[in-house]
């Protein structure tokens, strides 16, 4: 959505005595620097000036996104929104700030109770999942193997591997899952690597974040594997590859989250919330998808 | 008398060592017992053993004719057996009181009294004619008050069994005396007081028994009432014919070589001025804390100075750090060998070679072939025994380990040698070596300072004496002029407030 | 004149009680939010969980160790707390605040004396490194919590579960939620313990004298291997109740919580002048480092300094006390 | 027999070589693709980065410190590395192979020696504890390496960029991409020249010395200051090495990379038989460390155990490496 597309009341409401507060994943994912870019984009196109507004991160920990809401209710917001990397964890401090009569957003990760929570937008994770599962379905044949390098110790990328996991489950294939990569392209490399040693029929990879991805495409072309990789998040360096000569050969497909469009999104209905008292839903998916090289170059 | 502590058979084996064979003492309460031998003679394995820090690989000890068999050393403790390590054992980060009472603080269930403790730690102190806070940390004393904390934490105790390894080692005359009527008195209580001294003064004028070890062995047992200082030094050593172990003898001694005027650091030393002449041994006496050290760290460059001039053969110089000091070849052997003088865990060769190993050096690799030759060039010449030059210098005795220090300047070359307490803590024959070194060292036209704070070493060696005196020289004396008395009467404290 | 240097000595001991002064007077200009008195609860709710790890790091760092798995031990303690709390609530009873405060507390207690039990047995005994040890335990710890949880975060816990990490007392007008939260006074509470316990009991003294220097305090009777191993539990304890005060505060039991937490509370402890050689350290002091790193932390959120730059700012801060720290002692030393 | 004895003394004291042996074969005898020549080759590949941080970290070790910042140094270097050579590629010229091993070796030294300088300099001349003061470096490079990349990876490079990371040499029947990883090549070197540098020159020689006392050292006429900032120089450089290597290797530099790599790499050193008492070590010897973590990382992949399970065990691994090692030391002196 952009600013032209929201009801005449909502963009010529008088925002100037607004103090917002977002909380994204980690400035150290780039997702988070898109999601970030959508809502500074969208919050000065509603005409806020950035002293009415700050983007601040919680290192991907419940306990420091609580921290942050207090924060924000210490310096007088009259709405939070935040990333709830930890579904259960951030309830409490939601449900205090609500209870402190700030109005609570919530967007990327869903929290588990939304009770205090106008309106969540973001992206199904589980169903990014299922997409990287049918696109490894797509990219291999009956009794081929493929595998997944995903992070259980992050919500949302154990929710891609699980989503994965689950188309997977009951077809044809051998199915090679359970790595950790931390997070860590280097750690990438060396699971693939070691995946590509013990397995080295492998057809293809789904990789839980771009990272993964990374790691994942530096070991296959060392190993002169043929062995293709689905992405997930949609950042630069993957479309980047899915058009490059080179390594569009093995990176393919990317499952991708409108990062932009999330910002965005959320920072509508916050607008909307203030203006007209109403927001349009209170569970707001936007959807992932697949692009390949061939959508790029459309 | 019935003896209260009796060592029976007692063995101990390191591994490639046999430390003591067969050792059968007993000890009365009441009576000072002195264990005397060269370094390495096991004496300290003994204390020990007794002290249950080691198990005997054989033999047994009894307690008032009742075998004991402690597991730890607080069960000896518990039984009234209170040690001084020869090792300082102050931990420096607690008080002096802290210190005093550790391991058997006064507390009321779990709450520690500290008004009490501190309470008793002033009595013990004063009862000494101490002047030591009782708050203040252990690490803020000099060594010789340290050493003086320890012997009140032992005194503290009211041990039946009081063993002191080298207690007098860093301390001064009046401190010694403190301690020699601290012993008198556990003496009258009945306390059995065993004595490990190299010093043969303090065996006669304190002790009433000696054992004499020698390699693990006990070769003799005497009253010293009964006996003399070139009986006890001949059994220890094997042979009868050391006479007189500074060998003092004319050597020729030339012009100038060091001068030093006007030193003064902060508060610690104050303008001292003197000089060195070549092939001389010039003696530094002073009563601990009289700043000798501070006035040779300044001048060898480990340490600051504020003001001060140096010449060496008549040019001024500078060391504003010990690397320049070593360039002039002026070496520095410092009073305590174990936290300042010897890398213990290193080989002997990397020890020996450490100062002048970028002389050396082609293009800053090692020079390990002139290492090892140089090494072994002076284990022959200074006889230090060691099974190899690869030996952890750790697994040495005292004397050798002091040796392997002196080493380490010849071997740089050095003209000037700063000596700063060199024979502490050890035997009588490494002494005897260790003089004949330095004598060695002067008439091959080096020249050196020595630190003393040993009244009969300074007078047996010294060519020339400084006094010091509170930071400042407070005298100069030549050979013929040194005395007991001379020496005395410029260093303490007392005179001077007389005279002034 | 004696006031006054009085004055001056207690400045000069406590440097990073000024740095710290100085910290919040600057942010206070800074943002006029700061010194509000919802902000000063936040601080003080802020620092609970990094003033429980100091607490009880303090023992292993005086001692002359460390304990780097702290973070870990955290994790392990709030999966299972919340296990066990999730388990009575569906299969005894209703959680009630008495059974979710027993059951907190216990299971702190229990998986501390488990944890740091295998820790100190493992270094008294057998000669561990701390530093290596409690890598490895790091590791072993984070892994089993998510084993033990399944590998996402234990939920579905009543609001009683709150009551040791979220909870507030004494509403009052301005406050609907309450004015002092629960998990400061728990923190209060197990800090002054342990404060008490290093500074007034023979056992604290042992501490220091172990920390100090290993073989005299054998040789005065001391059993060292049992101090050892008690102050590796006291902090596995004490991290233990910064576990389950984060779970409690989360209303879940996360497997990830306290990843590099050490990191930090290894840093106020040494802000506080704690030694990392041993034998130097206090409790009480190591809360400054705790406020220091909190109200930094703190502050620079509130001026919405960008993130990476709060890295950068953060670390020269550090770098700063240190440095400041470092000068007063050789200036005190000169003296 | 006398060979036997021999034999039996260098096996006590290199039981971390046995322990390799060892676990080599249970995982060799688990899964037949672990002596495979792929797996070696991949084996060898995946020690270079733990094997050039440890080499370096040794020298800080040995000398009693730690630099803890290492995995922060790798980041800044990997990103500076990155986009130097695309602004090279982009302005100047396109990247030859040339070019780009220039401009990598350029950027590892010069970053190294900043960052090293300015640790070392604080630690020496300000008297900082290297464990807080690259605790809070740790964060300060990180922060850098995110302002420098602008967040994210530094993408968009020419495949000549892969060259020390990437590529391999020596294309024979059977590896149609090479048999011989440069990265493998370039790790050689620098550990040897490392190892060298220890063991053979003077200034080795002053490491150990400064390490093992101090004082002693002092005494001795080395200049304690200079050799202690010249160790945490080797150490970030041989940081930022790894930090370009791993950039090349993975086509892009990468703000977030090296977190926690650390604690490998001091692990793999204490491995190795290096005192963190300082005094004692060989960067040699490291590498049998560096080799147990290696083997432990790609055996537990092979057989694809469960990640939460892998911490587990590698931790266990450590801790059981770690007490034989202790056990091993005691029977000797006891001997
Ligand atoms: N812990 C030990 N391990 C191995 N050998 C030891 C150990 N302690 C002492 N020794 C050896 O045992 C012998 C006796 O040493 P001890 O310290 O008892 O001598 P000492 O008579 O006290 O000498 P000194 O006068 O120098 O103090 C020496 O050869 C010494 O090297
Ligand atoms: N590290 C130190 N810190 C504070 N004061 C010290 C320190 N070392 C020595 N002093 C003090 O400086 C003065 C001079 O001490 P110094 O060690 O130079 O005396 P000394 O004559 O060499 O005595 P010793 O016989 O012990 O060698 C003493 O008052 C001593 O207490
Ligand atoms: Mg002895
Ligand atoms: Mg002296």
């Amino acid at each position: 959505a952009d600013v032209e597309d929201l009801p005449d009341e909502v963009v010529d409401f008088d925002y100037s005595d607004m103090q917002w507060g977002f909380i994204v994943g980690s400035f150290e994912h780039i997702f988070y620097q898109n999601v970030a870019a959508g809502i500074e984009e969208e919050c000065d196109a509603l005409g806020l000036d950035d002293k009415q507004y700050s983007v601040t991160d919680c290192n991907l920990e419940a306990d420091k996104a609580i921290n942050q809401i207090q924060n924000f209710t210490a310096n007088k917001c009259n709405a939070i929104a935040l990333a709830c990397n930890d579904a259960a964890g951030c309830v409490p401090g939601i449900n205090e700030a609500a209870g402190n009569g700030v109005a609570m957003f919530n967007f990327d990760s869903k929290a588990e109770d939304l009770t205090n929570v106008l309106s969540f937008v973001g992206t199904d994770n589980v169903e990014g999942g299922r997409l990287g599962g049918q696109e490894l379905l797509r990219l291999s044949e009956d009794g081929d193997t493929v595998a997944i390098i995903g992070n259980p110790e992050g919500i949302s990328t154990l929710d891609r591997e699980n989503g994965a996991l689950e188309v997977l489950e009951g077809e044809d294939r051998t199915v090679l899952a359970g790595y950790n990569y931390e997070g860590d392209a280097n750690r990438a490399e060396e699971i693939m690597s070691n995946i590509l040693v013990s397995n080295p029929e492998v057809k293809a990879v789904f990789c839980a974040g771009d990272p993964a991805a990374t790691g994942a495409l530096a070991a296959i072309k060392a190993a002169g594997s043929d062995c293709v990789i689905v992405g997930f998040d949609g950042n630069p360096e993957a479309k980047e590859a899915l058009v490059d000569e080179e390594n569009g050969k093995w990176w393919v497909s990317e499952v991708c989250q409108d990062a932009v469009g999330i910002g965005k999104g959320i920072v509508d209905q916050m607008a909307k919330y203030f203006a007209t008292g109403e927001v349009d839903d209170q569970i707001i998916y936007i959807a992932p998808y697949i692009i390949t090289a061939e959508d790029l170059a459309e | 008398m019935e003896p209260c502590l009796q060592v029976k058979n007692i063995s101990k084996v390191f591994p490639g060592v046999k430390a003591l064979t067969d050792m059968s003492i007993d000890f009365y309460p009441g009576e000072a017992h002195a264990l005397v031998g060269e370094n390495g003679a096991g004496k300290s394995t003994l204390i020990k053993i007794i002290a249950a820090v080691y198990t005997a690989t054989e033999g047994e000890i009894y307690l008032d004719g009742k075998k004991c068999e402690f597991k730890s050393p607080k069960e000896a403790l518990d039984a009234g057996i209170a040690v001084i390590q020869q090792e300082l054992s102050i931990a420096p980060d607690l008080t002096v009181a802290q210190n005093m009472y550790l391991g058997c603080e006064p507390h009321h269930g779990i709450r520690l009294d500290y008004r009490q403790m501190e309470k008793d730690a002033k009595q013990v102190l004063d009862s000494m004619n101490l002047d030591i806070d009782v708050k203040a940390y252990c690490r803020d004393l000099n060594a010789a008050q340290q050493q003086m904390v320890e012997i009140a934490k032992v005194v503290a105790k009211n041990a039946r069994v009081v063993i002191l390894d080298e207690p007098t080692s860093s301390l001064s005359e009046k401190e010694i005396n403190a301690l020699f009527d601290q012993i008198r008195k556990m003496k009258a209580d009945n306390v059995a007081v065993i004595y490990v001294t190299h010093r043969m003064k303090e065996l006669f004028t304190i002790c009433d028994r000696v054992t004499i070890m020698r390699d693990g062995c006990k070769v003799a047992e005497k009253l010293t009432s009964e006996s003399n200082e070139q009986e006890i030094v001949a059994s220890m050593i094997g042979r009868s014919n050391l006479t007189d172990y500074y060998n003092r003898h004319a050597h020729p001694i030339g012009e100038e070589v060091f001068r030093v005027e006007h030193l003064s650091i902060d508060k610690k030393v104050e303008d001292v001025s003197f000089h060195l002449n070549k092939g001389e041994i010039l003696g530094f006496y002073g009563l601990v804390g009289a700043g000798r050290t501070e006035t040779m760290e300044a001048i060898f460059g480990a340490t600051k100075m504020d003001s001060g001039v140096m010449y060496l053969h008549g040019n001024e110089v500078t060391f504003s750090k010990p690397a320049a000091a070593i360039a002039s070849k002026v070496g520095f052997v410092t009073e305590d060998r174990r936290r300042t003088g010897l890398l213990l865990e290193k080989p002997i060769s990397e020890n020996i070679g450490l100062p002048s190993l970028p002389a050396h050096a082609h293009h800053g690799i090692v020079n390990i072939r002139w290492e090892e030759e140089i090494s072994k060039e002076y284990k022959e010449k200074l006889d230090i025994k060691t099974p190899s030059i690869s030996t952890i210098t750790s697994t040495l005795s005292g004397g050798n380990q002091q040796k392997i220090i002196l080493a380490k300047w010849l071997a740089a070359d050095s003209e000037v040698l700063i000596l700063d307490e060199p024979t502490r803590g050890i035997d009588v024959n490494a002494k005897s070596e260790f003089y004949a070194l330095m004598y060695d060292f002067v008439e091959n036209g080096g020249s050196i300072i020595m630190i003393s704070s040993e009244m009969p070493e300074i007078i047996g060696i010294a060519d020339r004496v400084y006094v010091m005196r509170e930071g400042k020289i407070s005298g100069e004396l030549m050979a013929d002029e040194l005395s007991e008395s001379s020496l005395i009467e410029r260093a303490s404290i007392t005179s001077e407030a007389a005279s002034a | 004149m004696n006031n006054k240097s009085k004055f001056g000595s207690f400045v000069s001991k406590n440097m990073i009680l000024v740095f710290l002064v100085v910290l919040c007077a600057v942010f206070g200009i800074l943002n006029h939010n700061f010194f509000s008195s919802v902000n000063l609860i936040n601080l003080l709710q802020q620092m609970c969980v990094n003033a429980l790890l100091a607490s009880g790091l303090s023992f292993a760092i005086i001692l002359g160790g460390i304990d780097i798995a702290v973070g870990s031990e955290m994790a392990v303690a709030g999966v299972l707390a919340a296990l066990g709390c999730k388990w009575w609530h569906n299969n005894v009873h209703e959680l009630t605040y008495m059974a979710a405060l027993l059951i907190l507390l216990l299971v702190a207690v229990i998986c501390g004396l488990v944890m740091g039990l295998v820790i100190g047995y493992l270094i008294a005994f057998h000669d561990l490194l701390p530093m290596i040890c409690t890598l490895a335990f790091q590791t072993i710890f984070r892994g089993l919590a998510y084993i033990i949880s399944g590998g996402g975060p234990v939920t579905g816990l009543p609001t009683t579960f709150a009551l040791l990490g979220a909870k507030r007392l004494f509403v009052v007008p301005g406050f609907p939620n309450g004015l002092l939260p629960t998990s400061v006074i728990f923190t209060v509470i197990v800090v002054l313990a342990m404060h008490l316990l290093l500074t007034k009991t023979v056992f604290g003294r042992h501490v220091f004298a172990a920390g100090s220097n290993r073989n005299v305090a054998h040789l005065a009777g001391i059993n060292v291997r049992k101090v050892t191993v008690l102050c590796h539990i006291l902090c596995a304890v004490t991290a233990c109740c910064a576990g389950v005060v984060t779970a409690s505060k989360l209303q879940n039991g996360q497997p990830n919580i306290g990843e590099s937490y050490e990191m930090y509370a290894i840093a106020s402890c040494v802000l506080g002048g704690t030694s990392l050689t041993g034998g130097r350290g206090s409790v009480a002091r190591a809360m400054f480092g705790v406020a220091v790193i909190a109200v930094i932390n703190n502050g620079l959120n509130l001026l919405n300094v960008n993130a990476y730059w709060q890295k950068v700012v953060i670390g020269a801060i550090i770098i700063l006390a240190v440095v400041l720290d470092m000068w007063q002692q050789r200036k005190e030393k000169a003296a």
